[in-house]
């Protein structure tokens, strides 16, 4: 049986634009910023933008792993915090080759007790992380009381570093996407969090453990807040009690941006690095053209807001397009 | 977290079925988070005399009423399986359109002689045309609720504040506005709050609609499967647009009282209150999967919020046990929930 | 099992809630006075309200706190819930000037004295004393002081100013401070860069990152907060700018609040000037309404803390007046 | 054949809510053997396979596999000790491709303790397990681009490569067409051959018939009967299963002597891909019926004429009215009803109440005043006459929710959903799709009762015999168009088939 497809040189163009609108978006908005500023297109202003969009990217590489399952993590701004004052606090003299791997297991942890209410308890997931999101930032207000959480000159050093030529951010960006992309495509624990995220009931009965799926994905979310915090710190060089405070906003955002449905099932991190780059692309090209401060929200929306559009007519052009054509059965 | 579901079982199960406790029962009924306020304020009550008063009471169920509208609002939204995180924009958007008429530093509609009406109808108008743009986006345009409200609340928020900076001397806000106005946020009826009577209004007109009319009866169909309500004739597009339409008016006459309370009309009303908007309804038992809520559960949702916020203020402790304390309770009122809806499935 | 398990959680919110019974027991007998915050973002704020609890505690006074963050309407709850509480006074620091006006009232009703810290009332019919430093002021003669300096290096400059956030009125009349004076010296000084913070540090971080890509050769900086120098200086060292004063490629740098980095900053010789807000004056200031309105006397509405510029040179002169130096000893001894 | 039994069952029971629905039900299985099992839905046959499959524990009862004792705790030890089930409702993932389908539960590993997956073997393999069920597709396909009849051959093909020595088919063709059942048959047979046990669950008793070597008959949980092919009639096992004998299949059909008028006329009809040139009149008491392959247009001329797809020209008359802007709601209004083929996705509200999923379709009937407030009372009255018309089986339909109905009761719903409505043309897809002889037979009734009422019924069936039971006409289709018509009188299982296959007998001869 095949599906009989009616093809035309047009159409194929069509498709063409249509399937890389994004892409194209993406450049339309490099020319606007680059008519308007001489010094935005150039290579310090691309690796700047990229590093300023690390720490969102990261945990929203996280986020997208939790989406995919169809579930939701509202806390990881509080844990970012928690890594944050411990680091800050209590590891202020380790090295960092034994304080960064201990936070992460910090966010790994937090990320396990969200997973623990939500697949052992059955509490939704919305609401687990919505109350570990005010627990999270509370024990850690406790442990700072209020006050800027300072770091080893270290952890600023490494933030300012560059290996090979590549800013330290670049490079935990570069490897957290590189793994979480081969462990989405590459793994059987990758292909099971889709299938999970498809249907969860036939993924139990199939014999995948959901469970566990569930429980990893949340422990993910949790090590990616940790490490997206400890470049957001390294950079800002500081914690305010207020550092991570609602962060969950704008990595849905890059999430959801990047193309991962909310219902599971569909997306992946290489969308979601798209989405966190195209919001701090604009960001910057507003400070490179030096725009009235006022005007950035107003801008920045109407940019998100064309590029979803684009992305949801196209789905639906496509989808007439590429209509289920009648299936001849072969005999 | 979810209602009373009944799996159905046979009747001889029926008969086997133990006599439960009170305890059991009282865990399993749809006011479990009415009972679970209860305990918190008796707990309060030990801790901190003063929550007794009629005074607090009172304090508690005026200051509750603005949420309680726009909560309602999320709810319709909720029902049909959308989100709309655009209604903190239509309160501030709403607050500054609408006090901008009003205030006696200049305001657009003072040469009219009546600016109340007109900054009334400017509230209403700026929900119902930010409630309308988010319903076109999802119903015309195709794009997703939860990316078209975020974006829109991006928008509305930013230019809220631009208008404020354009349009006043020290950028921050309007003042000044008319005593009649402020009244409907602060005045009282032999003790009786017109907030109260608003909001008391706009929660009867919800329930009716969404428990007794052709509409409301159509807004869960769509949220339980919007395929099968588009083959049983029902119009899915106009209804959301409508369900939309409906949170962005409750968003506008939310923000009457916000502003009326303040005496202001502020670009960062209700900036720090959509997880509050959101969470109070869906601990009410709303579900964010669509198709199941009432107006009821809302208003238990918002009251367990608004009287674990009050219970806090009174004890007046630091901002860490303030968070540390305030998701416990939430995760508590969660647990019990889930705790309830396993027993529920047992039958 | 079901019932046990509820019953522990039942148990945990009474205990969690319990803990809190010792503070309430305090809380009866000698004044107390409620400090009514909206955030305690920047060390301004957390040593303002450490300062608080420190002179009240010497005082006998207890005090109750409350968080709003940036919520007018939720700081209006707090209020009401604090005479409810039955406080002998109430300090608060609004997010908006107009929005608090409701709250005065209902002090002024339950005739519990109000004391405004740091950011003033809008005007209106309430009676309420407000503390506030004379940001426009301060700032005029911090920019001021950096202008000599730039016209005594000679040369042009090329200006950035980080900005708080649009909504608060000390950020914007920080700002309008800044630009009363390089707006009268744009022969020398052109602003190329706004950064808008929003109090926000990464904010901050990103759009002084972005200003100095563009603009390479900013070397006159001003920062609406001390709080955000952190951000300045890493962002200054990546882009290789982070000189002390009298080294090539020095950035003219000047500060507001007066904070323990600020000090330090000072002293190493990378800040110029440093206008300082007169935390414990405030303070002081503050707690004095208090006594006065109990007293049953009527200060006047707007308390000014007339603040003061530091700088390098007269940095052991007045350091003593500022706070952050107090916070910086402290921290050098623990 | 004469191989000693290598899995044995005895003495299973099972409980819910304190309700038994299985009262020792056991069994054997040699190697190589197809067995039967029917019984009504809830007669505990979907029980005692869930029980097999480690779905569900059992409360008594002993299961061996090769001599030792087998209760497996998951679906996962079941799947390990070879027994494969091929569920109902297909469960594979559509944002999945086959191959991935195929291995989701283990993947071949390109590096031993790493976790990386091979492509290269997974997509060899997939060839080589594909190629067993006959399945030419590329293994990287998409299953959501894939027929029903595929995805069940592509769960096959899982099964086998799971290495499975007992395959279970729960109502495996309920949506394959007669070409697509033939070859599933085809590869039973195969599979039989290499030493597989089958469990074959199915309505459709011919099927048992031809395919089972032995058949296990179920009533209410207990064993009624078991008989090898030769000593077993499609009429004892109906007997064995209702307990009583049902004489025909249908009930009796007397066809109109004189038609009414036209209730539904269609003149040249076309969507591109679709469906050319359709042209047909459906007249008030009729029952029409269309037959075809799957995939000959037959759901996508329903959906074009209910207006939930466009169409490019044609001509569409509804009661004498011409409608030219169609839509679900504006066919409604001029009382056309629509039951669709998916219950489950397009038909019903499944976490709503039975009384709810009635009332969707009529409810603007019931609203009063300009804001529509909904007469509950004449509602409530309303619903539970329709309800007890088509004979819904529940306790309470306001509050008994649909999720928890079998089959035959989900699709009484939905067809009572459009009787509220007082269809004066029905469209029927699929009517009798994977639910069980007693409910069918009801089902059967109300169409007969509808066309005596006067409605126009189109009725679209994969099943020859049922429309040849219960039409005064049918009309075939393939690729689209009608290629046939045959009157009552000339009914012929035959020449219908070579109709519906024409396009294909070109092809191939």
């Amino acid at each position: 049986m095949s599906a009989v497809s009616a093809g035309g040189g047009n159409r194929s163009t069509t498709l063409f634009v249509l399937r890389n609108a994004p892409v194209l978006l993406f450049i339309v908005l490099l020319a606007c910023f680059g008519l308007m500023s001489d010094r935005f297109l150039t290579v310090t202003n691309f690796v700047n933008i990229v590093i300023q969009a690390a720490h969102i990217g990261i945990i929203a590489i996280g986020m997208t792993f939790v989406l995919l399952i169809g579930g939701i993590d509202l806390s990881i701004g509080a844990n970012m915090y928690i890594v944050a004052a411990v680091l800050g606090l209590f590891l202020k003299d380790l090295p960092l080759a034994i304080s960064f791997p201990l936070v992460t297991l910090i966010g790994l942890a937090f990320g396990a007790v969200n997973a623990w209410f939500i697949t052992r308890l059955r509490v939704a997931a919305f609401i687990t992380t919505l109350s570990t999101l005010f627990i999270g930032r509370g024990i850690a207000l406790y442990f700072s009381g209020n006050k800027m959480v300072g770091f080893s000159p270290e952890v600023l050093a490494l933030g300012r570093a560059s290996y090979f030529g590549v800013p330290s951010a670049i490079w935990g960006f570069a490897i957290v996407f590189i793994a979480a992309y081969v462990t989405l495509s590459q793994t059987t624990f990758g292909r099971q969090i889709y299938a999970v995220g498809a249907d969860p009931d036939a993924a139990g009965k199939a014999g995948i453990d959901v469970r566990r799926i569930v429980f990893s994905v949340y422990c993910i979310a949790g090590v990616c807040a940790a490490i997206g915090g400890l470049i957001s710190l390294s950079q800002v060089a500081v914690a305010s009690s207020t550092f991570g405070f609602q962060k969950e906003f704008p990595v849905i955002a890059a999430t959801v941006l990047g193309g991962t449905s909310l219902f599971g099932g569909r997306g992946g991190v290489l969308g979601t690095v798209f989405g966190a780059v195209l919001i701090q692309t604009v960001e910057n090209g507003l400070v490179m053209t030096n725009a009235d401060p006022y005007l950035y929200p107003l801008v920045i929306s109407i940019i998100i807001f064309i590029a979803v559009f684009i992305d949801s007519s196209r789905n639906s052009i496509l989808e007439r397009l590429e209509r289920r054509q009648i299936r001849v059965e072969r005999v | 977290m979810s209602s009373t579901q009944s799996i159905t079982p046979g009747s001889a199960a029926e008969a086997t079925r133990p006599q439960r406790s009170f305890a059991v029962r009282l865990l399993m009924s749809e006011y479990l988070v009415l009972v679970l306020t209860a305990i918190y304020f008796l707990v309060m009550w030990a801790l901190v005399p003063s929550i007794a008063t009629a005074d607090t009471l009172l304090d508690i169920l005026a200051a509750m009423m603005p949420l309680l509208v726009v909560a309602i609002g999320q709810t319709f939204v909720l029902i049909v399986a959308g989100i709309d995180l655009a209604a903190p924009s239509i309160l501030a958007a709403a607050s500054v359109a609408g006090a901008s008429m009003m205030t006696g530093e200049g305001g657009f509609a003072l040469f009219t002689g009546v600016p109340i009406g007109v900054g009334i109808l400017a509230f209403v108008g700026v929900g119902l045309l930010i409630g309308l743009l988010n319903g076109v986006c999802v119903t015309r345009l195709g794009m997703p609720p939860f990316i078209v409200t975020l974006t829109t609340m991006m928008f509305f928020s930013g230019f809220a504040l631009f208008y404020t900076s354009a349009l006043t001397d020290d950028g921050s806000s309007f003042g000044d506005l008319p005593s009649a106005f402020v009244a409907i946020g602060q005045g009282t009826w032999h003790g009786v709050p017109y907030s109260l009577a608003l909001a008391g209004a706009v929660m009867l007109v919800a329930h009716l609609t969404l428990s007794r009319t052709v509409f409301g009866s159509w807004l869960y169909a769509i949220g339980r499967n919007p395929r099968a309500a588009a083959i049983s004739g029902v119009p899915v597009r106009r209804a959301v647009l409508w369900a939309f339409v409906i949170s962005g008016l409750c968003g506008g006459i939310a923000s009457i009282i916000y502003t009326g309370r303040l005496e202001t009309g502020t670009p960062v009303l209700g900036q720090r209150i959509l997880l509050d908007i959101v969470g109070s309804a869906v601990i009410g038992g709303v579900s964010l999967f669509g198709g199941k809520g009432r107006v009821t559960w809302t208003l238990y949702g918002v009251l367990f919020l608004s009287v674990v916020d009050k219970g806090l203020q009174l004890l007046g402790l630091d901002l860490a046990s303030v968070f540390a304390i305030k998701g416990l309770v939430i995760l508590s009122a969660a647990v019990l929930d889930a705790v309830r809806h396993r027993l529920t499935l047992r039958g | 099992m079901q019932i046990s398990r509820r019953a522990f959680t039942v148990g945990a919110l009474v205990a969690a809630a319990g803990s809190s019974i010792s503070v309430m027991v305090k809380a009866e007998g000698s004044k107390t006075v409620a400090l009514l915050f909206d955030s305690l973002v920047s060390p301004f704020w957390v040593s303002g309200i450490e300062i608080m609890r420190e002179k009240a505690k010497a005082k006998g006074w207890t005090t109750l706190e409350n968080i709003s963050n940036f919520d007018d309407n939720k700081q209006f709850e707090q209020v009401k819930a604090m005479i409810s509480r039955k406080v002998d006074g109430i300090l608060i620091i609004q997010t908006d000037a107009k929005a608090v006006i409701p709250a005065i009232r209902a002090a002024n009703a339950a005739n519990i004295p109000m004391v405004h810290f740091n950011r003033p009332p809008a005007k209106s019919d309430a009676y309420s004393v407000a503390i506030q430093a004379d940001n426009r002021k301060i700032m005029q003669d911090t920019v001021g002081f950096m202008v000599a300096k730039a016209k005594k290096q000679g040369g042009k400059y090329k200006a950035c100013i980080l900005i708080g956030d649009l909504g608060d009125v000390n950020a914007i009349q920080r700002r309008d401070g800044f630009f009363d004076v390089v707006n009268a010296n744009k022969d020398i000084i052109d602003v190329v860069a706004r950064v808008s913070t929003e109090w926000n540090a990464d904010k901050a971080f990103a759009g002084l990152t972005n200003a100095i890509q563009a603009n390479p050769d900013i070397n006159f900086l001003v920062t609406s907060s001390d709080f955000l120098h952190p951000q300045i200086e890493q962002v200054l060292k990546s882009a290789n700018k982070w000189h002390k004063t009298g080294e090539a490629g020095h950035v003219l740098f000047g500060g507001f609040d007066g904070d323990e980095g600020a000090y330090a900053r000072l002293q190493d010789g990378y800040l110029d000037a440093c206008g300082v807000q007169n935390l414990f004056l405030e303070v002081d200031m503050a707690f004095g309404a208090f006594e006065d309105l109990w007293a049953g006397k009527k200060p006047e509405k707007l308390l000014l803390d007339p603040g003061f510029v530091i700088t390098q040179e007269d940095l052991m002169a007045k350091r003593d007046q500022m706070w952050g130096y107090t916070v910086w000893k402290k921290m050098q001894k623990g | 054949m004469t191989a000693a039994p290598f899995f044995e069952a005895s003495g299973l029971c099972k409980s819910f809510f304190g309700v038994q629905v299985l009262h020792g039900m056991g069994f054997t299985l040699r190697p190589g053997q197809v067995l039967g099992l029917v019984g009504e839905n809830g007669s505990g046959k979907s029980t005692t396979m869930n029980i097999l499959g480690g779905v569900l524990p059992m409360d008594a009862g002993r299961m061996t596999l090769d001599g030792a004792d087998y209760h497996p705790r998951g679906p996962r030890e079941a799947e390990a000790r070879g027994i494969a089930f091929i569920h109902q409702e297909l469960n594979l993932f559509r944002n999945l491709s086959v191959a991935e389908n195929l291995f989701i539960t283990g993947f071949p590993k390109r590096i031993k303790g790493l976790p990386f997956i091979d492509r290269g073997r997974v997509a060899a393999r997939t060839q080589e397990l594909l190629k067993a069920v006959d399945l030419d597709i590329a293994p990287n396909t998409p299953v959501s681009r894939l027929s029903q009849g595929e995805r069940q051959l592509v769960e096959i093909a899982k099964a086998l490569g799971a290495n499975a020595r007992i395959m279970i088919f729960d109502e495996p063709t309920t949506s394959l067409t007669t070409r697509e059942t033939d070859r599933l048959f085809d590869i039973i047979g195969r599979l039989q051959r290499q030493g597989i046990a089958i469990i074959y669950i199915s309505h459709i008793l011919g099927d048992v018939m031809r395919l089972c070597d032995d058949i296990v008959v179920l009533r209410d949980g207990h064993k009624v009967g078991q008989a090898a092919r030769a000593d077993m009639t499609i009429e004892k096992m109906i007997t064995l299963m209702v307990g009583r004998t049902i004489d025909q299949m249908f009930p009796p059909r007397e066809p109109p002597v004189t038609l009414g008028a036209p209730v539904l006329e269609v003149r040249g009809l076309n969507q591109r891909g679709m469906v050319k040139d359709i042209g047909f009149t459906l007249r008030a008491g009729e029952v029409l019926g269309i037959s075809g392959l799957m995939g000959a247009g037959r759901s996508e001329l329903a959906r074009i004429l209910f207006g939930m797809d466009p169409h490019e020209s044609g001509d569409i008359r509804i009661g004498g009215t011409q409608v030219r802007e169609l839509s679900p709601a504006a066919c409604m209004d001029h009382g056309m009803a629509f039951l669709t083929e998916d219950r489950r996705a397009e038909g019903l509200m499944m976490e709503a109440s039975i009384a709810d999923n009635i009332a969707l379709a009529s409810l603007p009937k019931f609203g009063r005043s300009w804001a529509g407030f909904i007469e509950r009372t004449r509602l409530g009255d309303e619903v539970q006459r329709i309800s007890g018309a088509v004979r819904i089986n529940a306790r309470d339909i306001q509050r008994t929710l649909v999720k928890n109905l079998s089959g035959g009761n989900q699709q009484k719903a939905v067809i009572g959903k459009w009787l509220l409505h007082e269809p004066r043309v029905f469209i029927l897809d699929e009517p009798t799709r994977g639910i069980d002889v007693g409910a069918k037979y009801e089902v059967y009734k109300i169409i007969n009762q509808l066309a005596a009422d006067g409605a126009g019924v189109l009725f679209i069936s994969s099943e020859i015999e049922e429309l040849t039971g219960m039409c005064d006409r049918i009309m075939v289709m393939a690729q689209g168009e009608i290629r046939a018509e045959f009157p009552r009188a000339g009914f012929d299982r035959e020449a219908i088939l070579r109709a519906a296959m024409w396009h294909g007998m070109k092809e191939t001869a």
